[in-house]
């Protein structure tokens, strides 16, 4: 009996998953997720696939991951050392124990530490044994042996009872964190219920047998000594939903393009880790969603530009590569001044480098890669639901604007979930006043000119094929008002500072940026991206511990907010954090020749809070 | 729009033509128009997209909805433009160089999904406008810039490729014959599903005379063959030549020395005869086929496909946006 | 070195191989390590390219030069790296998407060319290393990540497309026919010039079965035939159909009612039958191909072109980088 | 008689021819170059395309130009206002009147001033006789009537005839210049002299009389009150040619593959204006480079690295849009650490820009350009002539460091054309210390490893295909120090940095930049490939005035050279003058910290000298 186990209530817990590549971490991590968020805490998480390659099982190679931080107030990471460890096999403990905190917990299945597996990393003894682990609070429980007795009445393959595991692990859990077991039972009905087909019924009554003897262990045995209660975090009424940022960016395009009244169309081709946009908008055609996987990714983004020459909404994804081999033909998409979003999920480079890994290092590629002087809006995504909103900004910006924007967000956010308060579809700002087709009827009495220009905005006057009366000709080549080529010199001159101005002047549009702390400080930590939650909450922590360090996050990364350079001038120190050699450093530095100081890393892994922090106190002298 | 109002010169522009004079392109931009005229679409329901090159400047001269894109990118463009409202109807001008060199990619996949757009290759086999480089229709040995001791590279034949990605319909012209290029933009025009037009031209100024085999007045005719459908395959100066089968390929013989019943009839709807009249070529001793080769619209097109889909998930599934959003795990706080 | 030293072994990594448990490309490596014993090189005269994909990790597993590239774009690295050394054996291993999708360019033009490559296609027509896309080669109607309602796109056979391009080795295996595929490989590495060899295999992860219909014990062999030099088209479970010429294609009838005068006999060197035999589909009702469809190395290839053309300038102009540079128009001061 | 007109000894005289494109205004301008050139004075010219396609004859559109300077000093630009225009139509003269020096001379052919020719350019009067041109000295020559009587007895057609009016212009000019009319006389026999064909011969002997009549009528007319005398220059003694940058940079590429004993070749794809690059590279086939010309840009590069890959010497050449496209390749070239050069001749853009028009503004696409963090270093060319030079030092760099290099000209640079001091071939350096391949005789006992560095290059250990037992495989994912593919953090980390440190080494090698002028001053100008000449010719100027003003050229614009940052602190002002929209400038700013100023241009045309000066007075206060 585990009654006297204490109920310790904690703030947060960093909670990490790891085992083979097939055995599903990203799944349980979400049904984790779902089952905090339900109960009321915010939570955070990041999974870590091993390479693109299936790795063989049971190897350290093979091992897949999935952090995740639950707390009872505003979560921004998946937090830094596990306080859990649930390790399915001896290849995961061995991969994950060094993560965790010193005297942390680490849960397994101690059925799996046979000589084999042992063998296979490299084992002599057994680690649950001999000591290796005894820096921590072991838990090995024999969980295929409890999970065939507690199905032995199904009749079911064995592989099908062993894959119960996870719901055992889930009732271990739900114990162990003190959540309503009601929840979880309620998401197996949803999930593989009644309304759910003939086998998928006997799933759902093994799975939860499994939950229930996983619940019961926890409460009936004496492994353990302590259990965690979480409160509740001051969260937003309302309808949430976990999801990945690149499930959140396809929702977004679907959801711009009825906003805007238009047809949304993507024009794209798969490359890790983009391509799970692209699967999940593939199934929006009830939405009048269009995707055409085209045969690379220069048709990808070609056909997205011939989609918005003829008034869809068109957006291109891809990651770094790609992007790479985009990049004419988004110079032909800025010279033609039509609408166009490019989602780039950044992965770790250069060439195919790292691909399952994130990394924030197409910044420089997306301002300056492309030949002559071009200038297109970026965005970046915070966090997995940012980017619903971040494709949807740069969707409105580019109709706005008539002109290409790249979101950048990255394979951390992209594959990692979090939860979304769901927006209603008539919460969301009405794109239609930025489309502003032109249209005969409208303009009694003028002539159409293609490259005639809003003096505000200097988006020029769109017409699209089918509009009566308003042929005219556009293209690549440079050219004057009307469209005309033109090799004058002055044209030239002036077309290229229109392009200019049109980026610039966005910024007079853009919210001022706000600080996280004094607004005047020693030290100023400057976030963007996929960086903004291992900032937010180190600047948070060392706020509270009374030090002098503020924050901001910039979400518009080009063109900068009006206050930027004002707000930099009053700290003595800039650091800027950045999964890369030092690329937003470089942009900040020629701005406002500022000595800003990079954080940099490349090891295909987000900031961890602890990582920045130790940073500033060593900026800080400390 | 009453379709008399449509004429070759409703669908010109006014800006100045400036290809060289004597370029082949002049009388294809012709044989572009009445294809356009055939069409039926007003001028406003109408778009040309193309690549770079001496040829590709085409839209510019058309009183249309022009899109001059990037080099080898127009099949690309003009898919999504096409995919985006099918209600337009939609060319594409393209040179040898921007079709099957740095295009060639799009150029077959775009083929190969039988997109309802009307393709015209204007073949000078050279770029003419970087001056003067071969190209991958170059024959072998053919002196260019790049090629000062001749080409080395065996030539493309775009027709005979276009045929095995299944093309849907297949035709060639050349500058020259004026009245054949306006029949098969016409029924290019017509035709639902990838139209693809290789349309030979002269380059003046870096390939003079290219064609002249097939153009000279003595004995071009000699060079090749006229198709009709259901028409016998004669061809000569003296329509003394007739085409019989041999194997699976065919020769030329005398038609005095054929069996009349042996004369092939051409068939536009025969896709193995297709892939055999597209590639027939003077070294083979067999004649240049011009006119329509294929022409078959029984095959889907991919934009209708599009929206069937999409019609047949709207039906099956219906979701709405707040619906979509709503879905996956989701809890209420 | 001796030939006898070379075996399979010999050509063999020991990197660890990382394919999933039952991958088709197993097999196919296995092929290869076949062909490059009897093409006779020591491995370290032997340079494999590859650009991206799970098909395309395989010159890890080979003893031997190895260029793991980038997507799509092996064709092109190998041309480069052939016609700077034509010492070398070259082989290129990609996959179906790799090869007919993004690397389409390369691939159409490197076979155009007639380099003197080994080019193995892995074709499981999907996109096995990003998880399960589908790919220029899936058929319609497909289900896979991004075509959850099915492919609308038309297939390409890229065989069919080898041959209209002239290539001059054209070849089809099958993961599961391990004999055969060594045959294939084994011909390729001896064909000079271009070796088209397209080997069917299984995604078990996220196309499994997509070959069944070949391989099925039951009733595979009906929808297969294996083609072999001058010897009668027969095929099925009990060799029970055969092909007979039909216009300018084939037909599949019953051995029983056929002429034993009609059944045709295969001819590697005909490029025409080559034509018809590479894109036989068993939608048509004609078996899928495998084995040696073609083959004829009289074409030049382009690497022997170049280094003839540099000999023969050699002889005309036969200038010293020193008398090069004083041409033009020059003075002394 | 013009027996009486005055020989006034000039400095410098600035020429130029304007034309149609098809009249040959870059050959006249080459025929005088080189007699010019003869006769002991530097020269510097620009050629002026008019559009790529060709425009009709006898318009404003259709002027083709051809602008040089003379001098008896070292010359560096083609000067500012023409001192004569000659300008073969009305539209020539319409067109380039305006550039002329106050009060210059502008030779025009009257024959060529009918009415249909004037119409065709909107004059209703004729320039020559209303006063339209009254601020110049015009000197109407019935050019066409003069050449065909000196033509008469030879039986040629009237075109061919016509024809000859280019040296007839010669001859005025030859006069004019006080120049060796022998020089042309050989010059025109050498060309279409006795060694050549029948028809030449001809064309030998009407090109002749034209030539004398020329020379006749400069001397027997009075309409020249006054010649020009040069004096020589101090010029290097040594053979010299006339060249462009895209023939020098070809040479190079030859010569460099024989001095490092390795076969040349080119992978690539024709583009304006690098396409005479690959032109005249094609005709080297007997000293066994390699040219192939590819079905696009992407294949272009990808077969040169599979040649480097094989152990050729590669390059790859292109402009802007086709540098867009190999971005991606050499992120490839870049991972696999083999050598190899991207010429790229730089064009307007963005996009297809302005194709046949110069300008600077793929500097950052080539220092920024591809997806994940990637170094390499990048040289630019500073004229014509240096196109050898540069790229020829590209090549060095690339074998030493086993690296991508790029080479930036641009289309002033690469179609304008100089004298060229014409190197002996066993006079340059030699290469194959650089090439260094790694075979086992050379590493008895040792095994081959394909990331191991040199410690002090840190280039890594190179083993080509057929080395004997070196068989090893590479590729474009991250790996470790065995080319093992490696998704380990830390190796990842580790990689980036070497692969940063590789380029960032090359600054210590490289020579310290000079100063021209003070050491520390008021004001530095900075100078980059295609600026050098403008801003040399500028700083000279205004140092000769006493201006306290002091001018650096870079060479390597990545990595800086070493003593740059310390130079660039010594000034109170830094001016960059840029065909761009301030491209280096910003890449000195966030290296620097300092308010470096950018002179901005994109007019499809490079800097003159006034330009830069009247920038500088201004920031001087003047
Ligand atoms: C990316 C890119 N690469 C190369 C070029 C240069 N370029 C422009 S047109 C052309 C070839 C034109 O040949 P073709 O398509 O046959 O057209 P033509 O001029 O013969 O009508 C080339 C190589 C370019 N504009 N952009
Ligand atoms: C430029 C670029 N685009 C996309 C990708 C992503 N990608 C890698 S492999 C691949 C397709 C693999 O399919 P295939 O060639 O058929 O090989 P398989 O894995 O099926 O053997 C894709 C889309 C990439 N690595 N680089
Ligand atoms: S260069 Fe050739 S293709 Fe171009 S316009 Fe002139 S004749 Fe026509
Ligand atoms: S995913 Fe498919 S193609 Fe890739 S290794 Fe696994 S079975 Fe083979
Ligand atoms: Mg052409
Ligand atoms: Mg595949």
């Amino acid at each position: 009996m585990a009654e006297n186990a204490k109920l310790t209530s904690a703030e947060q817990i960093v909670v990490k998953f790891t085992g083979d590549s097939g055995d599903g971490m990203q799944l349980i991590g979400n049904q984790l997720t779902a089952l905090a968020a339900l109960d009321g805490n915010d939570v955070n998480s990041l999974p870590d696939y091993p390479s693109e390659i299936r790795a063989p099982a049971g190897t350290i190679a093979g091992v897949s991951g999935f952090q995740m931080c639950l707390g009872d107030h505003k979560i921004y990471t998946a937090g830094d050392a596990p306080d859990v460890l649930v390790g399915f096999n001896p290849a995961a403990v061995k991969h994950s124990a060094k993560f965790v905190k010193a005297g942390g917990m680490i849960i397994t299945n101690s059925d799996s530490f046979t000589e084999k597996a042992l063998e296979k990393i490299g084992y002599s003894g057994n680690p649950l044994e001999d000591g290796t682990l005894s820096g921590y609070d072991v838990k090995a429980i024999p969980m295929t042996t409890l999970v065939r007795e507690a199905l032995a009445e199904m009749e079911m393959p064995i592989a099908a009872k062993d894959r119960c595991k996870n719901f055992f692990t889930m009732g271990v859990l739900c114990w162990l964190f003190n959540k309503n077991k009601q929840l979880v039972l309620d998401f197996i009905q949803q999930k593989f219920g009644p309304k759910a087909t003939k086998p998928l019924l006997k799933v759902a009554q093994a799975n939860t047998l499994a939950f229930k003897a996983g619940l019961n262990y926890g409460e009936t045995t004496i492994m353990f000594q302590e259990r965690y209660d979480l409160g509740a975090a001051q969260i937003e009424k309302g309808l949430y939903r976990n999801i990945t940022g690149n499930d959140a960016a396809a929702l977004a395009i679907a959801a711009a393009g009825e906003k805007a009244g238009l047809q949304p169309f993507i024009g794209s081709y798969p490359i890790t880790p983009a391509t799970d946009l692209l699967h999940y908008a593939s199934e929006f055609k009830d939405v009048d969603l269009v995707t055409m996987q085209m045969e690379d990714e220069i048709a990808g983004i070609c056909t997205a530009v011939g989609a918005s020459c003829a008034g869809n909404l068109a957006f291109t994804t891809t990651s770094g590569p790609g992007l790479a081999l985009k990049t004419e033909a988004a110079g032909l998409a800025l010279m033609l001044e039509v609408p166009l979003v490019i989602v780039n999920v950044q992965r770790g480079g250069p060439s195919t480098g790292l691909p399952t890994k994130t990394e924030q290092s197409d910044l420089l590629q997306s301002m300056y890669g492309r030949n002559g002087d071009s200038y297109m809006p970026i965005i970046a995504a915070n966090n997995p639901a940012d980017c619903f909103d971040a494709t949807f900004q740069a969707a409105k910006i580019a109709l706005k604007y008539r002109t290409p924007v790249i979101v950048l967000t990255d394979g951390y956010i992209g594959q990692g979930s979090c939860p979304w308060k769901v927006p209603k579809m008539d919460e969301l700002e009405d794109l239609k006043p930025y489309v502003n087709f032109w249209i005969p009827e409208a303009h009694k009495g003028e002539e159409y000119v293609s490259y005639k220009r809003d003096p505000e905005t200097l988006a020029r006057d769109w017409a699209i094929p089918g509009t009566k009366g308003c042929q005219h000709r556009i293209g690549s080549l440079e050219k004057d008002e009307t469209g005309a080529v033109s090799h004058d010199p002055l044209v030239h001159q002036q077309m290229t500072e229109f392009r200019k101005a049109k980026v610039d002047n966005l910024a007079q549009v853009l919210p001022e940026v706000e600080v996280n702390g004094k607004k005047s400080n020693k030290i100023l930590v400057i976030s963007w991206g996929g960086t903004f939650g291992a900032v937010k909450g180190a600047v948070d922590r060392l706020i509270a511990d009374g030090k002098p360090v503020s924050g901001i996050n910039l979400r518009w990364v080009w063109p900068f907010p009006p206050n930027l350079g004002e707000i930099i001038s009053r700290f003595d120190k800039v650091l800027v954090p950045e999964l890369n050699m030092g690329q937003l450093s470089l942009m900040l530095r020629a701005k406002f020749l500022v000595d800003v100081q990079s954080l940099s890393k490349v090891q295909g892994d987000p900031f961890r809070e602890f990582e920045v922090i130790d940073k500033v106190n060593e900026m800080l002298g400390e | 729009m009453a379709d008399t109002q449509l004429t070759k010169k409703y669908f010109a522009s006014d800006a100045e033509v400036k290809w060289c004079p004597g370029c082949g392109d002049f009388a294809i931009m012709n044989a572009v128009r009445s294809g356009m005229v055939a069409a039926g679409k007003p001028r406003d329901e109408v778009a040309i997209v193309s690549g770079i090159g001496c040829s590709s400047r085409f839209p510019y001269y058309m009183e249309t909805y022009g899109f001059h894109t990037i080099h080898g990118r127009a099949a690309a463009v003009a898919s999504g433009l096409k995919v985006a409202n099918t209600d337009l109807d939609v060319w594409v001008i393209s040179g040898d160089g921007d079709s099957t060199a740095i295009g060639g990619n799009h150029f077959i996949h775009a083929i190969r999904r039988n997109l309802d757009l009307n393709y015209v290759m204007i073949n000078n086999k050279i770029y003419g406008l970087t001056k003067g480089q071969y190209s991958p229709t170059s024959e072998v040995g053919q002196y260019s810039k790049t090629s000062p001791y001749g080409v080395l590279d065996y030539p493309m034949d775009p027709l005979k490729v276009a045929v095995s990605l299944g093309g849907t319909f297949v035709a060639r012209g050349i500058d020259k014959n004026m009245k054949l290029n306006e029949e098969v933009c016409v029924r290019g025009a017509l035709h639902k599903g990838f139209s693809m037009m290789e349309i030979y031209a002269n380059c003046v100024i870096y390939n003079e005379g290219a064609h002249d085999k097939l153009t000279n007045k003595e004995e071009g005719a000699n060079f090749h063959i006229i198709l009709r459908d259901g028409e016998k395959m004669i061809f000569g100066v003296n329509s003394q030549y007739c085409l019989v089968q041999d194997g699976f390929g065919v020769k030329a013989v005398k038609v005095e020395n054929a069996n009349q019943a042996d004369i092939l009839v051409h068939d536009e709807k025969d896709a193995e005869m297709a892939a055999i009249l597209s590639g027939m070529r003077p070294d083979n001793g067999l004649p240049i086929a011009l006119g329509v080769i294929y022409a078959d619209d029984r095959k889907k097109t991919y934009d209708d496909m599009v929206y069937e889909q999409i019609d047949a998930v709207k039906q099956k599934r219906g979701r709405t946006m707040d619906q979509i959003m709503q879905e996956g795990h989701t809890w209420t706080v």
